[in-house]
């Protein structure tokens, strides 16, 4: 516990951890709605090196900088993962198709601790935060309780994939259109309430991580967050993605989203 | 025929670099990332991240945001400072077999020239004063922005470092000409421009700037066309060695900022969106020399021919 | 729920302009081209090319290159001068509804004030007092570089004109805001801002400058950053109306603009990609003020929250 | 003769001529050479109004500038322009396939004047500038003698289409690999010296042009160029694309080719 890593990890020849910059084929490009795309990349060196809660940095055309996107499975060659059109970037990449070739970095980060799969872990997602949860969950089979919130029911998605990989899925929504009528954290707490939970992971917008971690807090469950920061290089060598944390000695500093993170121990992060 | 290879390897104020490609400071780390890519040995020089007396937090995020062709920074310097970067990043950086640039910063001369004292007595090649930096004593005034403070730093810390001192220059001034000749004039052995423009973005939606720091420094493709005119009118006033930088991305961008009268380049953002751009740039010159049946690439240097 | 229209109207040092879409000096003629899409009367005002005394004949070709998200030019103020305008242009451009800014250029303040004086007599409705020419009688700096020479031809020209009064800056100073209130100091009704930052481009294979004139005017996307923060630091030191412009292309650039701190914006380099820029930002104007249930666009002016 | 216009042609109202900034479907691609396309779009507005000469400005992609390119053909509702990859605007633009829709602003400038069509006319046309040459000597049929210069005979094209215009065509080759070795000058010196000539029309690199003009001069030939500037607008309002003429009481002054041209009177050029 308490982990915290500065500066990123290190090899013993003192570089960073190592990634890949390549050139990989959309093999697989599906639209679960028109601001959602669903990719798949053949990509041998990314989907063998992938930890759950790693991302990559997407080349899009000719825009200065990549873009983060998590790593939503890794299985084989094959890297998965979903991302929703927010900008002009991303609006870019949607308009792939299969056959593309797609200029991806990554490995990146330090993904989630997994720990003993074999105890019951509690995954809680927001939004665009759920997608690096499958990744993650999948060792945990049924021990994975896997709570997702979105805003209406309309925005839903991967339920299925979730459910297939053995989790139990609940659902909250904001406006009490599917699932639960109210927050994410409230499904976390009744979760809490009704058994044992060795482990949280939760990933999605800032307030619900903040509630959670405060939930995690509270009972003294280890509990990781994987946090978003804008980013110009993704590796750690820009220092552009800081994220205010507290050191051991109680000092704060700031770490870096794509090299110390994107997963915090939730107990580090300064809100 | 005969081919001989051409030569690349250029002299900055008595060190030799293999070639003239360089990383810009703040945009390559200390080496540690890009370096698990391509062996550091095989660029110019590295620029490290701009370094202070004491270890500096920076800014608040978010620090970094995209514009048209370029990109907003405010970092603020967040460095393990001098001592730390001594003891923990220069054996490692000079075991790589790189040519290391220090970037130094401060805000006040005396900062500068501890800093250029310390670093004289290491491993250390070349010493970059950052002078786009905020003077306390002068009410916050950057330093870079007035010839006479440029004079005063410039002879300041030439007088305590005893390794070559490369002054950077800052865009964000009326004259860069006359800001260069102070430093010239004053002990800078090179010069290296140009440092980011002042810019800044608001996001529509929450109307805040995008920056926390409200303000940042553009760089990339963007502000090449500044830098291009920045480093010819330079070129035009001192004989010093010059290391150009502004939105330099392929080896065309290199050719075009050496006609324009620097000796090497300086590469940043463009590292983003391809980390492998400063070597691509290295090979494209071998190339285009190659091609062209040219000796050396200080041939380029100032090549221009004006209207 | 009842919908009202937001009000679009700007007040301008006195002038109304029917919306705060403006087209920049010098990228619009005089009208008769792009009025051949849409009525001139849908713009907020129009900027005519900068005027000079006598007839220009401008600069050598290649007057234009495109740069990285901007381009450069150095048309060289080609004009008709001051009196064809007002024979040939004026009637015609105030007959079709526009409000007329007439953009004036010189190397001498007498030249200035000439010229002022003469469209104070005309159907003129501002003058817009272009500072980036170079000033002959100070060595060639341009007027727009010092507070002193800023504060001289504001001062001399605002005697001279009987019009509302816009001092247009130039962005290729080291504290813009300092100049800004010079201008204003001395009788600027109100200011516009930027002009063009100074650019090169080399092209590589015949090894000279693209533009024949070596340098040129850089606008467009890439410059739109430092337009900001420039406005942004201006409206942070002066309260007289700002027309904000540099890199305008759509009507969430123009928010943006408005946010820093600016009344109006004039679009430029926007509409050579499309022709429509101008008219389609001020619909996208009006319908995120209705989205919004805003009444009026000034709302939005200065409304950014900086941190 | 010694036709000079000066800021374009404008129309009772004031206003410039008239030009549509238009959407359109490309229905034709062809790539007779790796770096050289030939397209046609359905754009009935253009096409309808264009006249031999005129030019459009074709926007590609997200670059700053749209890229003027001469009209090579124009019939019924469709527009054909051939082009030569010369940097990134004419990379991204013959990367578009059929049925992809391109922003064409056009037609634009002032085109040949042809005069009277039953009269022997020669075109004198080099590399690019081949191109605009086909709309305009058609309606000369038989009456053309269309003279093609090219680098060498790999650069060769358009032949079959000037011949089936009914145009006698010669060729000309620097490296002598086809037809005449030497000058495409040199064929015009011939074929006026052959016979008759009423009228030149001519466009490429300005040493042929300005070859060209000389040669006219000399016989007293009537000689319309189209020439070439770099531009912004396009249309006459950002004054870049200046070229210096002499005008009819011998001073001098920069006319523009977008609205002025690209086609002038041989004689009023100034070099
Ligand atoms: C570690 C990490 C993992 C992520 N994983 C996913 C994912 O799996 N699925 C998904 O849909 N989204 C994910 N995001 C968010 C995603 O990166 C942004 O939505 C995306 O960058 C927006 O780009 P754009 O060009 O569409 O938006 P624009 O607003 O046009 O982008 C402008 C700039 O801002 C940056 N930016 C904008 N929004 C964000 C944001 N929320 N976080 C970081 N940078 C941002 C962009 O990267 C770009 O540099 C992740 C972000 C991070 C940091
Ligand atoms: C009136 C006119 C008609 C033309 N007709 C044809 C034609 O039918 N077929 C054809 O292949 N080419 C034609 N050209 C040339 C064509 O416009 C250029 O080859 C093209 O603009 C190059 O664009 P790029 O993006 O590939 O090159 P880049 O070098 O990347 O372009 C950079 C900038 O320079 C401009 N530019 C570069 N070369 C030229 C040039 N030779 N003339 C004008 N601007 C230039 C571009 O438009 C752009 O603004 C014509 C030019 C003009 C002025
Ligand atoms: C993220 C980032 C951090 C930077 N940090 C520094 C710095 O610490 N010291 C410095 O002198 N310049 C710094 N710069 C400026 C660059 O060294 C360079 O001058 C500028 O970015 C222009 O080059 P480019 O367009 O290739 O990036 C930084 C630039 C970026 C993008
Ligand atoms: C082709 C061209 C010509 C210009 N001519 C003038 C001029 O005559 N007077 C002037 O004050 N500004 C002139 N400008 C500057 C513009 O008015 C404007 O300040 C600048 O281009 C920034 O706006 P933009 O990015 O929207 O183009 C010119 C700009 C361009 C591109
Ligand atoms: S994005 Fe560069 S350090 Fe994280
Ligand atoms: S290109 Fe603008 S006037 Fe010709």
């Amino acid at each position: 516990m308490g982990r915290l890593i500065l500066r990123g990890e290190r090899c013993d020849n003192g570089l960073a951890m190592s990634f890949t910059v390549t050139t990989c084929p959309l093999v697989e490009a599906r639209a679960p709605r028109a601001d959602l795309a669903d990719f798949t990349v053949r990509c041998p060196e990314i989907a063998r090196a992938a930890r759950p809660g790693q991302f990559i940095m997407v080349r899009c055309g000719d825009f200065t900088l990549r873009r983060p996107i998590s790593i939503c499975d890794a299985d084989g060659d094959l890297v998965r993962f979903v991302f929703e059109v927010r900008g002009t970037g991303t609006a870019w990449l949607a308009e792939r198709t299969v056959g593309d070739a797609l200029d991806i970095l990554g490995p990146q980060g330090n993904g989630f601790t997994l720990g003993d799969t074999s105890r019951p872990a509690v995954f809680v997602g927001g939004g665009i935060g759920i997608f690096p949860l499958l990744h993650a969950c999948k060792p945990f089979g049924a021990r994975a309780a896997v709570l997702l919130g979105f805003r209406t029911a309309g925005l839903i998605s991967m339920v299925e994939d979730f459910q297939a990989a053995g989790a139990d899925v609940r659902l909250a929504t904001d406006d009490g259109t599917a699932g639960h009528h109210g927050l994410v954290t409230d499904l976390l707490r009744a979760r809490c309430d009704a058994g044992a939970v060795d482990a949280i992971f939760a990933c999605g917008p800032k307030p619900m991580l903040r509630a959670t971690a405060a939930i995690a807090e509270e009972r003294e469950i280890p509990c990781q967050l994987s946090l978003e920061q804008r980013m110009a290089c993704g590796v750690g060598a820009c220092l552009g993605c800081a994220q205010k944390i507290r050191r051991p000695d109680g000092t704060e500093t700031y770490a870096h989203v794509c090299s110390d993170g994107p997963v915090f121990e939730a107990s580090v992060v300064v809100w | 025929m005969m081919m001989t290879t051409p030569n690349l390897t250029v002299n900055i104020a008595g060190v030799t670099l293999a070639n003239p490609v360089v990383t810009a400071s703040g945009t390559f780390g200390f080496g540690r990332e890009y370096g698990t890519l391509y062996p550091l040995s095989e660029l110019g020089a590295i620029a490290v991240k701009g370094l202070t007396l004491k270890e500096r937090p920076g800014n608040a995020p978010p620090r970094v945001a995209e514009t048209p062709a370029g990109m907003l920074n405010s970092v603020g310097l967040q460095n393990p400072g001098v001592e730390a970067f001594i003891r923990e990043e220069l054996p490692w950086l000079k075991a790589q077999g790189a040519v290391v640039i220090a970037n130094i910063a401060g805000n006040t001369i005396e900062d500068y020239c501890a800093m250029a004292e310390r670093l004289s007595d290491t491993a250390v090649d070349l010493i970059e004063l950052n002078i786009s930096c905020p003077n306390v004593k002068a009410g916050g005034v950057a330093f870079g922005t007035s010839c006479a403070s440029v004079a005063a730093i410039t002879a300041a810390v030439r007088g305590a470092c005893r390794k070559p001192l490369i002054v950077k220059l800052s865009p964000n001034v009326t004259d860069i000409a006359e800001i260069a000749v102070s430093a010239v004039d004053h002990g800078a052995d090179a010069l290296s421009l140009i440092n980011t423009l002042l810019g800044m973005r608001i996001d529509i939606a929450t109307r805040r700037p995008v920056l926390a720091n409200n303000v940042g420094g553009l760089s990339g493709p963007a502000v090449r066309p500044i830098a291009v005119r920045m480093v010819w009118q330079v070129r035009g006033r001192v004989s010093v060695p010059i290391i150009g930088m502004g939105g330099v991305a392929t080896w065309e961008d290199a050719v075009e900022m050496l006609l324009a009268g620097a000796n090497a380049v300086a590469v940043g953002t463009a590292l983003y969106a391809d980390p492998f751009a400063s070597v691509k740039i290295t090979r494209g010159l071998r190339e285009y020399l190659e091609r062209h049946g040219m000796a050396d690439v200080q041939e380029l240097v100032g090549a221009v021919q004006a209207h």
